[in-house]
């Protein structure tokens, strides 16, 4: 019964990672780059949804698509000042962008709201499920559907959109996807845009399970997300999803049943195995050259 | 062909790709000092031939035999070692190095020094990058490189390129090699010298060399014997005058 | 990884623009700056802005905390308070401050190189460090020195003694305003184990990464076996597991924990408070003062936090007109944030210099030095009240002597715990 | 190399132009701290700095080695700096009793390169065995793992030796024996041996064996394997063992660059070497220039002083410094700038040594 409950609980805060991750590999998979300030959108859409709350007392909804919006927006602006110009660099020189975007984030979050903790109101129901022994909290519950909503609906997107096909041709090959009349520059902003609204959906799952608001709130989520990401295979959505919700489980599991002090090494030690056996993630395509 | 014990003998190779048959049941020998040609129509497979023989690719079925071993449990850099070198299609320089320094690479395997005497820069270091210098330019001259010799690599004009990939595969010290398309792109001069190249190569290093290319003027030009491929399977095997007369090669070439 | 080349001269000349223009920067205060800590540094002054008065009136007091990254917090929290405290006292008159507070970023290299800064500019007298392990960096530069020291809130024994495994060889000139960690955890399993109604199976969840934290631990655990304290579930997270928390309550709770001991800082803290309530599981909660401000957190459901007990020498809540002025200064300064105890002990840490200077006859023209063995001696042989205790006192080794108080958390207040 | 024999005027020849710089530029700097320091002339800030930067460099040259000369993106550079240093306070502290500073601090710092070349070694197989961005998460996982296990041990010291725990400190020692790790506080009560002077001969040796590996035949094989895998094991390269002595030579500066950092504070914990460290590190690599050991160094030192010269502006200089990375980037990597310095070089030089300059770049590329 007990594993049952980590086990979801693992599921919850997997499908969080899930999230963001498919936030990270939809950037990938058609920008081909590593986006570091990706959990520092989720923390600017935590204090927007924050403030949208407690200080202009919106209700729920109207206060997560207000973060929505506001990280989307942010997404492309990012996108389109610090992106952009790069198009034809090497990936590295967007990689260490990306990480200036960061602390430019983090640190200006800093100044405008301050260092100190600010707690997310509880505007998810409270309370949990009882079945039988097994009690499963509404937070946790709601949290798994969103993911599970936010695939399926990403998911048909992707295949049945003109833009999402777009998307896919630009992911498989820009310069044709380019001959083919696809304005790729206008589907990199589209992916930033659908990224960064992920974020927002995330940041206030996360915030509602941990309701703790601070600068460096995305730092961590973030790069287990990208874990999660490259764990599933990095490119694939299938796999963010995946290896979200695994990277979840294995991270509970492991706090209770080997060692809280060692899970996140255990954590990383099954990523570097599945990395072995499969070299390019869960469900990653195989790298080959033509010779 | 004055000696009959090939150096390279291929029996029943193939191989498929997920279900898909791309080369089968090839049988074809290189004998030494020859120039042997492989022919056929784009996507008959002659790449993936080079990249069985050069164990890139490793082989459903069939035996590579070369120069009386097996090559089947070895890996590229013993395939190499062995005495096979090759270039390839799509051009493979190291491009951010020297010309010079890419023949270098070439020479790897026959420099013995450690990483512990280069960074100590003891003597057998100097002795032994000393030759290689002279060894290196040696080559570069016989490729007709010499004048840039330091320029990087991936600034070279097309056909230099192609050129040093020649070079860079002789360093090895091959008992064979295998030319991916080397004229390809060149123009019919450039061509002309190749051919000159090409055999002067052989008669130098005393090598066989097996060539693909689909500039018909080069290959009836200097091959000996010529092997034609053609949806993976061989079509025809024999002297370039018989080849050109053979019905079923023209068939494949100009289609029904 | 392709296109390695893609910067090498521009980049080269960039770099070696932006280098000339750093060696230049570097330079120029160097050359102004005074070289040996032993000058008073009367002209370094200059470089400051205008906010000094007229130089040899003014003692200048340094610290350093983080003001950037994770722990920005307290840093923050510290630096408010101290120049609340010095516009306080220079405001009455009298012996004149100015205090320079620079970031060190909870890593003991920055806090290194801001403790070389805070001597280019000419400190007298130091607030040492906010946290534990810059802390510790810095104690035997101010020991060689020669500068008196004295953390708010720097609690981990590595700060006052040179082998702090042994407890010995103390630094002599670097004190602190805040109880030492092992103190703290001793103190708190000895409440526990005289306070059996509160229950009799204790868990611990604590931050294994955090000096603060499992230096609090380690002698909770060592004092509650003395005790017979039984110590049923320890489970730990670290700065990359801070906030999901159900395995190590869903553990205490199936170990039948009625004590949940939190020797952590109170925003953790919260989120554990939060997700016990959340699967409904409800035992006696103790903190230590790092629970101090868990009322405040901008946002948090007080409720939750009803019947927490916690250890703490300072409570933004009490009515005494001490702390009410000081909370109400402190909300004015930053802008409505409520002062947790790191600000307390920051406030009292420039009182308590002030005081020693004073007494001390100790004045701006003299050197760090001098201060240095002045105030010591007024430091180990006052007594000072101030909003974090009353009669404390300061033993020779540098360790504070304060009696921390129980209190229980009823109706969103601290209601201290008698005996 | 025949020119090698000509001496002086090899120096200055395209090739190892880019070496004399650095070796010039290190020594230059040297003198000239060092002269300042002895007139009193540099400030207690800077004085401070000194020995840091100093390892910086070196971990940034070995993670250069990796990621510029063999083409393979790691982050997780931290953790070996992380193996160095806690093994350097730990030969240090034992041999504290017996052996003078400066002898002391050289064999801590062999210790700890040898340690983590070790560790670079064992976790190299499995890590070079992937490729791109699976490579580096591979690393990046390395790094944390490493920094989890260093949290989690305990040992300690005494006139009985050396006691070991881990997860749970079990070290029972007898008054006056020393904890040298002590889990999450790392270590405490560190003597500080480390000097400038010790500092800057490390970093010479550093730019010594990278620039001798580099031009040596190891050098090229690592240089071959990264511009194109493939046809470097077809010349009879074996890739797996080529980008290994990299990676573990990587390993190995950054352990010593480790040790050093280590016996500079009297106090390290083992939360310093996380993701944010390698990220910095890296960030000196690319900013400096990927394979320009010289770009390497002026990029530390220059990304290493900014955010103490930026210190006057209190809490926006984390801000600022973040602003100045992000136009760094763009700006290097802006087409119209490229062009102008290129122009500008090409006009201070003339043509025929701006080409020559171009081969120098891309050499040491």
């Amino acid at each position: 019964m007990q594993f049952i409950s980590y086990l979801i609980n693992g599921l919850g805060l997997g499908s969080v990672y899930a999230i963001i991750a498919l936030g990270y590999t939809m950037v990938y998979g058609i920008a081909k780059m590593l986006n570091f300030a990706h959990g520092d959108v989720i923390m600017i859409g935590a204090y927007i949804a924050f403030f949208a709350i407690m200080n202009f007392g919106l209700p729920l909804i109207p206060a997560v698509l207000l973060a929505i919006l506001a990280c989307t927006v942010l997404g492309v602006v990012i996108e389109r000042l610090a992106y952009k110009p790069l198009r034809q660099a090497p990936s590295l020189a967007v990689l260490i962008t990306a990480i200036g975007v960061s602390y430019f984030l983090q640190n200006g979050a800093q100044l405008l709201w301050s260092s100190s903790t600010k707690v997310f109101p509880a505007v998810l129901p409270s309370g949990s499920l009882q079945i039988g022994d097994l009690s499963v909290s509404w937070l946790t519950l709601i949290t798994i559907i969103v993911c599970v909503l936010v695939m399926a609906v990403l998911t048909l997107f992707i295949s049945r959109t003109k833009t999402g096909r777009a998307m896919r041709a630009c992911s498989e090959d820009k310069g044709a996807a380019t001959l083919m009349g696809i304005n790729v520059n206008f589907i990199i902003s589209v992916t930033f845009a659908i990224g960064s609204g992920l974020a927002a959906i995330a940041s206030v799952l996360l915030c509602s399970t941990y309701p703790s608001v601070y600068p460096t709130l995305g730092s961590m989520p973030g790069i287990k997300a990208f874990t999660a990401a490259v764990f599933g295979g990095i490119g694939s959505i299938p796999g963010a999803f995946l290896g979200g919700l695994l990277l979840g489980i294995i991270e509970i599991l492991a706090k209770a049943y080997i060692s809280t002090q060692l899970s996140d090494a255990i954590v990383f030690a099954v990523l570097i195995i599945v990395l072995l056996i499969k070299p390019t993630g869960l469900l990653g395509r195989k790298l080959s050259e033509k010779v | 062909m004055a000696e009959r014990t090939p150096v390279l003998e291929v029996r029943g190779l193939g191989i498929d790709f997920g279900g898909l048959t791309a080369v089968n049941d090839l049988n074809m020998e290189v004998y030494p000092e020859e120039i042997a040609g492989l022919i056929g129509p784009n996507g008959a497979g002659k790449t993936t031939v080079f990249n069985m023989l050069t164990k890139v690719y490793q082989p459903t079925r069939g035996q590579i035999i070369f120069c009386g071993e097996d090559l089947a449990k070895k890996s590229v850099v013993e395939t190499n070692k062995a005495g096979i070198a090759r270039t390839f299609q799509n051009i493979r320089l190291f491009s951010n190095l020297s010309v010079l320094d890419n023949v270098k690479t070439g020479f790897h395997n026959s420099i013995t020094y450690s990483p512990f005497a280069a960074v100590l820069r003891l003597p057998s270091y100097y002795k032994q990058e000393k030759e290689l210098d002279e060894k290196a330019r040696d080559l570069l001259k016989i490729l007709e490189l010499s004048d840039q010799a330091d320029v990087i690599a991936g600034n070279l004009p097309y056909g230099a390129q192609r050129r040093l990939e020649i070079a860079r595969a002789l360093a090895t010290g091959p008992k064979l090699l295998l030319l991916d398309e080397p004229a390809a792109g060149m123009n019919p001069q450039e061509t002309e010298e190749l051919m000159k190249m090409i055999r002067f190569v052989r008669d130098h290093f005393k090598i066989a060399v097996l060539l693909i290319e689909h500039d018909m003027k080069l290959v009836m030009g200097i091959c000996e014997r010529i092997t034609v491929l053609n949806y993976g399977m061989m079509l025809a095997q024999g002297l370039p005058e018989e080849i050109q007369a053979n019905p079923a090669v023209i068939k494949a070439y100009l289609g029904e | 990884m392709k296109n390695q080349n893609f910067m090498s001269k521009a980049v080269a000349a960039m770099m070696a623009a932006a280098m000339g223009a750093s060696l230049v920067a570097c330079a120029a205060p160097a050359a102004s700056a005074p070289a040996a800590s032993s000058e008073p540094a009367v002209e370094a002054q200059a470089e400051e802005s205008g906010s000094s008065e007229a130089a040899g009136g003014v003692i200048k007091i340094g610290g350093s905390g983080p003001l950037t990254g994770g722990a920005a917090v307290y840093g923050n929290a510290v630096k408010a308070a101290a120049e609340l405290a010095v516009a306080e006292i220079n405001a009455k008159g009298g012996q004149q401050y100015e205090l320079h507070f620079e970031d060190d970023a909870h890593d003991p290299e920055k806090a290194v190189s801001a403790y070389g800064a805070l001597k280019d500019w000419g400190m007298q007298v130091s607030l040492a460090t906010v946290t534990s392990a810059p802390g510790a960096a810095v104690a035997p530069m101010y020991q060689e020195d020669h500068i008196f020291a004295i953390t708010p809130s720097g609690s981990s024994l590595a700060v006052i003694y040179q082998d702090p495994d042994n407890a010995t060889g103390a630094y002599g000139n670097v004190f602190q305003m805040c109880f030492t960690d092992p103190n703290q955890g001793v103190a708190s399993a000895d409440y526990l184990a005289a306070h059996t109604d509160l229950g009799s199976k204790v868990a611990v969840i604590y931050k294994n990464d955090d000096n603060y934290s499992s230096g609090i631990f380690t002698k909770f655990k060592a004092e509650a076996e003395e005790k017979g304290l039984e110590i049923v579930y320890e489970g730990t997270f670290d700065d990359s597991n801070a906030s999901d928390f159900s395995v190590q309550l869903t553990k205490a709770q199936s170990e039948g924990a009625d004590i949940v001991y939190l020797p952590i800082y109170y925003d953790p803290a919260s989120l554990i408070l939060t997700q016990a309530s959340q699967m409904g599981y409800a035992p006696t909660f103790f903190g230590v003062d790092g629970m101090d401000g868990i009322l405040t957190l901008e946002g948090f459901d007080t409720s939750l936090a009803e019947g927490v007990y916690l250890l703490t020498p300072f409570s933004a809540d009490a009515t005494d007109d001490l702390t009410v002025n000081f909370v109400k200064n402190y909300q004015d300064k930053v802008g409505g944030e409520i002062p947790n105890q790191f600000a307390a002990d920051a406030y009292d840490c420039v009182y308590a210099i002030a005081q020693a200077v004073d007494a001390a006859g100790v004045t701006a023209d003299m050197s760090a030095s001098e201060i240095c063995d002045a105030i010591t001696a007024q430091f180990t042989s006052m007594t000072f009240n101030g909003l974090t205790g009353e009669n404390v006192t300061w033993a020779e080794t540098g360790e504070v002597s304060k009696s921390p108080k129980a209190v229980v958390i009823k109706d969103g207040a601290y209601v201290g715990v008698e005996d | 190399m025949t020119k090698d024999k000509k001496g002086l005027s090899a120096l200055f020849s395209a090739k190892y132009r880019g070496r004399t710089a650095s070796y010039t530029l290190v020594i230059l700097a040297y003198i000239i701290l060092e002269v300042m320091r002895a007139s009193g002339n540099l400030s207690s800030l800077f004085t401070s700095l000194l020995v840091p930067v100093t390892c910086y460099i070196v971990a940034a040259i070995g993670l250069n080695l990796n990621v510029g000369i063999s083409g393979e993106l790691n982050l997780g550079q931290a953790g070996f700096m992380s193996i160095g240093a806690f093994t350097g306070i730990c030969v240090s502290g034992r041999l504290a009793a017996s052996v003078p500073a400066v002898p002391r601090l050289i064999l801590a710092m062999i210790a700890g390169a040898l340690l983590a070349s070790l560790f670079g070694f064992i976790i190299g197989v499995p890590v070079l065995k992937l490729q791109g961005d699976y490579l580096a998460i591979v690393t990046l996982a390395f790094g944390q793992i490493i920094k989890s296990l260093i949290t989690n041990m305990y040992l300690g010291f005494d006139e009985n030796g050396f006691q070991f725990s881990f997860v749970e400190n079990t070290c029972k020692l007898v008054p006056g024996g020393k904890m040298l790790l002590n889990g999450p506080m790392g270590a405490t009560g560190t003597q500080r041996i480390a000097t400038f002077t010790v500092g800057v001969i490390l970093v010479l040796v550093a730019l010594v064996i990278v620039y001798n590996l580099m031009y040596s035949k190891s050098g090229r094989a690592i240089m071959a394997a990264r511009d194109n895998r493939i046809a470097a094991e077809l010349i009879g390269i074996n890739i797996s063992a080529t980008k290994m002595l990299a990676f573990v030579v990587s390993a190995g500066l950054a352990g010593a660059a480790g040790a050093m950092y280590g016996l500079n504070y009297s106090t390290l914990v083992p939360n310093k070497y996380d993701f944010n460290t390698s990220i910095l590190i890296l960030v000196y690599v690319v900013l400096g220039g990927l394979g320009n050991m010289t770009g390497t160094i002026i990029s530390t030192v220059v990304l290493v002083l900014l955010p103490e010269l930026l210190r006057s502006l209190q809490d926006y200089r984390m801000l600022i410094y973040a602003i100045v990375l992000i136009v760094i980037m763009l700006l290097t990597n802006n087409e119209w700038v490229r062009t102008r310095i290129k122009l500008l070089q090409k006009s201070l030089s003339g043509g025929r040594k701006a080409s020559a300059g171009k081969e120098d770049g891309k050499e040491a590329a």
